[in-house]
């Protein structure tokens, strides 16, 4: 599904990606994970076009979308979600999540602003699908509030909704979890294994060893720039160098 | 009968019918007793200045670019038609070719104001302001008789010649409720939502495929075309336009009416003209009027900056939604405590 | 639906509250309406204080029977100048809602312009005390002025040029309607006397900052004389810096300077500054020598205690005059009688005998040149005739 | 001969409206640099401290000199009260809103100096050295006057100090260190409240010095004020916002282009000043100092 191969990139002087490789396979829950500054949320903004690398290539399915500005990143099916929430605070939950399906919605501007027929059916369609996404994340009742008025847990998981409107093929996930409560990360877990079994992908950037390790299906472990490790939750538990790297060398 | 009251749906009709009735009655009443006349002829202008404002709004409010010389869009409006109307054609065809020059001019002046950072874009507003009064002020070739100001000859529209404040009353309740249903048809459309997320979060807007300079645009088009029309309507209501009344005081009066009804609600703009009118009534006979108006505009732009940045409608849509949310909150506590 | 309610019961939160403040109907008396710059100490301030003068002597003495005089005046500034728009909202209020029966329009010609139209189809005589000939052009038979039109004192300017042998006029203008219209007529009568006109340069509206580069020009054009028309009030910056930037010829002004004006320019700058006018204000009463305006000035002194500083105090009363006159030979204070007795009239006014029976609703059609010598009282204007006998005028170069 | 005589007729005056468009310019490119903000009362501020200074010099009969060190004292405290008690309640929420503050304060300042000292122009005392006001220059013979002469001085005299006060006074360091980046600034001590107060308070001191040079050569009135508070903005743009040099070069360049296209096609005046602000503003938006007026994505 996602590689990216080779990445380097250099901040002013600092090696913030030193030829890192990761591979996302299709329809699985993949996590990277790293003690912090290991230069998680940069290769994940790199991935998601924020930033362009210096050298080495991103793939989705083969095809070559290293350095493509984000709405064109966005046109692939990729979509993410923000560590610093990025909501449209003055719309309600239910317009944030119809802007997510920005792209398949192909009206001309005159049809659109006057209401027509085809404008008014497509619009109910959409706002079905919307709801229903809504009632994936359990925020069906809150549709109508504004985004700003949410409590920050709602709005994680209505930023994760507007990601998924777009219906994409890989979902970015930046630190989901973060300022979550036991409860909710639980009621989280759940959601992401729902949205995997619809068949879309989701890779996670995430501190959270607990939810990580409950969810995660295939995890790489970045450290520094580099890659330090790949494989399943339980591998990673007690692989040596990991445990070096999080807890700091015994000696 | 208490039972007909208690159903919502009969009720919303029977105040419709109410207020549809009473405003096609008003101008009867007004022009019965003779200083009504005046009133109606302020009530005209709130009109007026309500689609100028809710114009405004949209590229304010809606899509969170500020506009500081939005009487350059009014002037172009009202001069446009007032020309092409003197050059014979048509009001009808003047005022939709009026309305081309001005979504023209909106765009020229849209583009380069997408990507300019919002401080600057008040102060490239500001100066196209100038720019056009001063153009206004010295036409090329005097076709704005300059500072000696332009007749405007009665609407006559369709043959029908609108000339006194009751007829013109009509026609103006009508293009303002239009306007109204227009705005709220762009915002609730899928180009309007895009706008608004443009204005809520640049990044989060283009990650989902928001192309944000093209929405931009568009809302500054829109925008323009609106308060130019409502510049078409000014010059018939006023019947005399000179360049001293499209001075940077009108961008401030825009400014000050969306501001304080409320910036991205659709009715602000409305409620802020009514009050900015009656403001402006109140003061009317003061020495020095023309001050304290001024001075007014500062205090309410100020106060809605630092206490209301979202205007008076602004404050009691908030004061509803945090009922709603606190209602829900309490559910939920229930429901929680209940089922943990 | 929802939406919809919103927007009808906005509306008639609307209506209620402006039906409350309708005004009643008034009984039967002579109403005079006037709008203007109301916390102007200039010009407005002397319009306001003769217009009450008059009323309560009117109402005193009974002079029109048992009628009695109201008075009503609103502000029609914005940003500190008269505007068009609220002179416009003024004077459909002193209609709509006084029922006033006359009006005294402000001195500016744009606004005598903007609001003409719709005082006159109201039937309500207004009299206007501006100089432009533009707002006199539009045919509208219930408008009056009591002043001079300008276009009267261009063929008296023209001439004296021509009798100095003045023949390189510069010129300097402000870009309002009176004195656009001024310059025209003046370039046009300037055309037939043979004048050619050397510079033509456009001043910014008050608040400008930049007449240097105008100025330059106007004197790099090397002129015989200068012709200034501008707004009451406004000459001062524009003489003195031609005067800074040394420039000795004439001086030719549209209107006359204010005495303040006059002190600011300085006495020995304000030598050879010109200007046409049927009347000049004095300092003090006792200065004036024209036995009518003497009274005038006096009348206005005991009431108020101070002598009016500039030349508007004879236009407002020579409006008084002609509502006076009016009103008492019509025998009633319906405006559309009025109206049709002014045609006949003639009396004595502040600058001679007021004669509208010409029919061009104008009633003054001649004027005097005036040269301010800078010595005395106000800079001293004498008669430009006088001014020529005296060794002043040979410290003004006469021609380049 | 007469062209070098056109360039000094032109030039002084055009060089001393600059200078005051300068200072105006330094005062939004300090503001710009600390808090990102544009200030839209400049001008009412101009307005206002010119009229006091007039009215200093009429009540207390001092000469203009006197009379404008004592208005920048004043006016520096207005600035200083005017960023305490209303812009920095209206920073907290969001630095857009505190564009349209300045512009609801400019409302209310014009409005109350024209409501208080009236809304004509009033003559202002001129300079007058050895007995005359002009120097007579006769190899060219033509008087400039001492007034413009005098304010170009002063104006140069005021942004040396502001520039020395920047770079060698350790408050001057606490302020270019808080309008680099006001969290660190804070972290190591330095009050920023503090430095952002006294921004405004050398923005105001410098716009009423402007207003009341100025008034020998345009007399003195609130839409005197308005006028330059804009130009000032201009000029600051012109040089590279947030740049204090640039601000300097901007305010020169507007005053000599405006007297400039005042002798060549008055009646466009100030339509020519306001395009060639647009076309800085939009081709060169680095400005000329280099600063970012232009929004990323």
């Amino acid at each position: 599904m996602l590689e990216v191969s080779h990445a380097f990139l250099n901040f002013n002087g600092l090696q913030a990606i030193n030829d890192v490789s990761i591979k996302v396979n299709d329809g699985t829950i993949t996590a990277m994970i790293g003690p912090n500054g290991a230069g998680k949320t940069t290769l994940f903004n790199i991935i998601a076009g924020v930033y362009k690398p210096d050298s080495g290539v991103v793939t989705l399915d083969g095809v070559d979308i290293t350095g493509k500005k984000p709405f064109e990143i966005c046109n692939y099916g990729i979509t993410r979600t923000y560590q610093v929430i990025k909501l449209f605070t003055g719309m309600s939950a239910l317009d944030n999540v119809l802007v997510g399906m920005h792209i398949n919605y192909k009206l001309n501007f005159f049809q659109d602003v006057f209401h027509t027929k085809k404008m008014r059916q497509l619009e109910k369609e959409t706002k079905e699908r919307a709801m229903e996404l809504l009632r994936l994340v359990g925020l069906e009742d809150y549709a109508g509030v504004t985004a700003s008025s949410l409590s920050y847990g709602q709005q994680r998981l209505l930023e994760i909704a507007r990601a998924l409107g777009s219906n994409p093929k890989l979902l970015l996930l930046d630190e989901p979890a973060a300022g979550m409560n036991l409860k909710e990360k639980n009621d989280l877990c759940d959601r992401l294994r729902i949205i995997k079994n619809m068949g879309i992908t989701i890779l996670i950037v995430e501190h959270d060893m607990s939810l990580v390790m409950n969810v995660a299906e295939e995890i790489f472990v970045i450290n520094s720039g580099k890659n330090l490790a790949y494989g399943t939750p339980d591998e990673i538990a007690n692989n040596k160098d990991v445990i070096e790297a999080y807890l700091g060398s015994g000696d | 009968m208490k039972k007909i009251f208690k159903n919502k749906k009969i009720r919303n009709i029977i105040i419709m019918v109410v207020t549809i009735a009473l405003l096609m009655v008003t101008p009867v009443i007004f022009t019965s007793f003779r200083s009504g006349n005046y009133y109606l002829n302020v009530i005209n202008y709130v009109f007026v200045y309500a689609i100028a404002a809710t114009g405004l709004n949209i590229m304010t409010g809606y899509s969170g670019q500020i506009n500081l010389g939005g009487a350059a869009y009014f002037s172009v409006g009202a001069y446009g038609t007032v020309i092409l109307c003197n050059l014979g054609i048509p009001t009808i065809f003047a005022v939709l070719l009026a309305m081309l020059i001005v979504a023209f001019f909106g765009f020229l002046t849209a583009v380069p104001a997408a990507k300019l950072k919002y401080h600057f874009l008040a102060l490239a507003t500001m100066a196209v302001g100038e720019i056009v009064n001063n153009i206004l002020i010295v036409s090329p070739g005097g076709i704005t008789n300059d500072t000696h100001g332009m007749f405007v000859k009665a609407l006559d529209l369709f043959g029908l010649k609108l000339s006194k404040d009751s007829q013109l009353y009509y026609f103006l309740l009508i293009s303002m409720v239009l306007c109204l249903l227009f705005t709220f048809a762009f915002i609730k459309s899928h180009t309007g939502r895009a706008c608004i997320a443009a204005r809520d979060s640049v990044d989060a807007a283009g990650a989902f495929g928001v192309d944000v300079k093209k929405y931009k645009i568009i809302a500054t088009v829109v925008s323009c075309i609106m308060i130019g029309f409502a510049g078409f309507l000014f010059a018939y209501l006023n019947r005399y336009i000179s360049p001293d009344t499209f001075a940077a005081g009108k961008s401030t009066m825009f400014m000050s009416m969306t501001m304080l009804g409320g910036s991205g609600t659709l009715f602000g703009p409305l409620l802020g003209t009514i009050l900015i009118t009656i403001i402006m009534e109140v003061l009317r006979g003061l020495p020095g009027a023309g001050l304290y108006l001024q001075l007014s505009y500062g205090l309410v732009l100020l106060a809605v900056m630092m206490f209301m940045p979202f205007g008076v409608s602004g404050l009691i849509s908030n004061i509803k939604t945090k009922r709603i949310i606190k209602k829900k909150r309490m559910e939920e506590m229930e429901k929680n405590n209940v089922g943990s | 639906m929802r939406i919809i309610k919103k927007l009808f019961v906005l509306l008639l939160l609307a209506f209620v509250s402006v039906l409350v403040a309708c005004g009643s109907k008034g009984e039967e008396s002579l109403k005079i309406g006037y709008f203007g710059n109301l916390p102007e100490a200039g010009d407005c301030l002397v319009q306001r204080n003769t217009i009450k003068l008059f009323v309560e002597k009117w109402n005193k003495e009974k002079t029109f029977g048992d009628v009695t005089v109201e008075y009503y005046e609103y502000d029609n500034t914005n940003n500190g100048a008269q505007d068009t728009e609220m002179s416009i909202k003024a004077a459909q209020k002193l209609i709509n809602q006084d029922q006033v029966d006359i009006i005294i329009s402000a001195q500016l010609s744009n606004i005598i312009q903007a609001t003409g139209q719709l005082i006159n189809d109201a039937e309500v005589i207004d009299i206007g005390l501006g100089l432009s000939a533009t707002w006199m052009q539009q045919g509208w038979d219930y408008v009056y002025r009591t002043a001079l039109n300008n276009d009267y004192q261009v063929p008296g300017m023209t001439a004296k040029m021509k009798e100095l042998n003045q023949n390189d006029v510069a010129l300097l203008y402000q870009n309002t309607d009176n004195c656009l219209t001024f310059r025209d007529t003046f370039k046009a009568e300037a055309a037939k006397s043979g004048l050619n006109i050397v510079a033509d340069e456009m001043l910014p509206a008050e608040g400008g900052t930049g007449i240097t580069g105008q100025v330059t020009k106007a004197i790099n054009s090397n002129p015989d004389c200068i012709f200034i028309t501008a707004m009451g009030g406004s000459f001062g910056t524009v003489v003195k810096q031609l005067r800074q930037s040394g420039y000795k010829g004439m001086i030719y002004l549209g209107q006359p300077l204010t005495t303040t004006e006059v002190d600011s320019i300085g006495s020995e700058e304000v030598n050879g500054v010109a200007m046409f006018s049927p009347y000049i204000a004095y300092n003090r009463v006792e200065d004036c020598k024209n036995e009518f305006c003497k009274n005038v000035l006096q009348a206005y002194f005991d009431k108020y205690g101070t002598c009016p500083q500039t030349d508007m105090i004879y236009k407002i009363w020579d409006a008084m005059l002609l509502i006076e006159n009016a009103v008492k030979t019509a025998k009633s204070t319906d405006a559309k009688e009025i109206q049709a007795v002014i045609k006949t009239l003639k009396f004595q006014g502040c600058a001679g005998t007021m004669d509208f029976t010409r029919g061009s609703n104008e009633c003054y059609f001649g004027a005097q040149a005036w040269v301010y010598t800078g010595q005395g009282v106000a800079g001293g204007p004498t008669l430009l005739e006088d001014w020529l006998k005296t060794d002043l005028s040979s410290k003004v170069k006469m021609t380049k | 001969m007469d062209f070098l005589k056109l360039v000094l007729q032109l030039l002084i005056p055009g060089l001393c409206l600059g200078c005051v468009y300068g200072l105006n310019g330094i005062g939004s490119a300090l503001l710009y640099k600390g808090s990102h903000t544009i200030n839209n009362a400049q001008g009412a501020i101009v307005g206002l401290g010119a009229l006091i200074g007039y009215s200093i010099q009429q009540g207390l009969k001092i000469g203009l000199i006197a009379s404008t060190a004592i208005v920048v004292v004043i006016t520096f405290f207005i600035g200083v009260f005017l960023q305490v008690f209303i812009i920095s309640r209206v920073e907290r929420r969001s630095s857009m809103y505190v564009v349209i503050a300045t512009l609801a304060l400019s409302l209310i300042i014009s409005s109350i100096s024209m409501l208080t000292f009236g809304s004509w122009t009033f003559e202002s005392a001129t300079i007058i050295i050895h007995g005359s006001k002009y120097l007579h220059i006769n190899f060219v013979n033509v008087d400039i006057l001492w007034s413009n002469i005098i304010a170009i001085i002063i104006s140069f005299i005021a942004m040396i100090s502001i520039h020395l006060f920047l770079n060698r006074t350790s408050f001057g360091m606490a302020m270019r260190s808080a309008a680099m980046d006001s969290f660190a600034a804070e972290s190591c001590g330095v009050s920023v409240v503090k430095t952002r107060a006294v921004t405004w308070g050398i923005m105001a001191a410098l716009g009423a010095l402007g207003g009341c040079l100025m008034g020998p050569l345009f007399g003195i009135s609130a839409g005197i004020g308005i006028a330059m508070g804009n130009k000032g903005n201009t000029g600051a743009v012109l040089g590279g916002y947030g740049n204090m040099y640039g601000a300097i070069i901007g305010g020169l360049i507007i005053g000599m282009v405006e007297t400039i296209f005042g002798y060549i096609y008055s009646p466009y005046q100030s339509a020519f000043t306001y395009a060639l602000f647009l076309v800085f503003l939009l081709l060169l938006p680095k400005g000329i100092m280099n600063e970012k007026a232009i929004e990323e994505g």
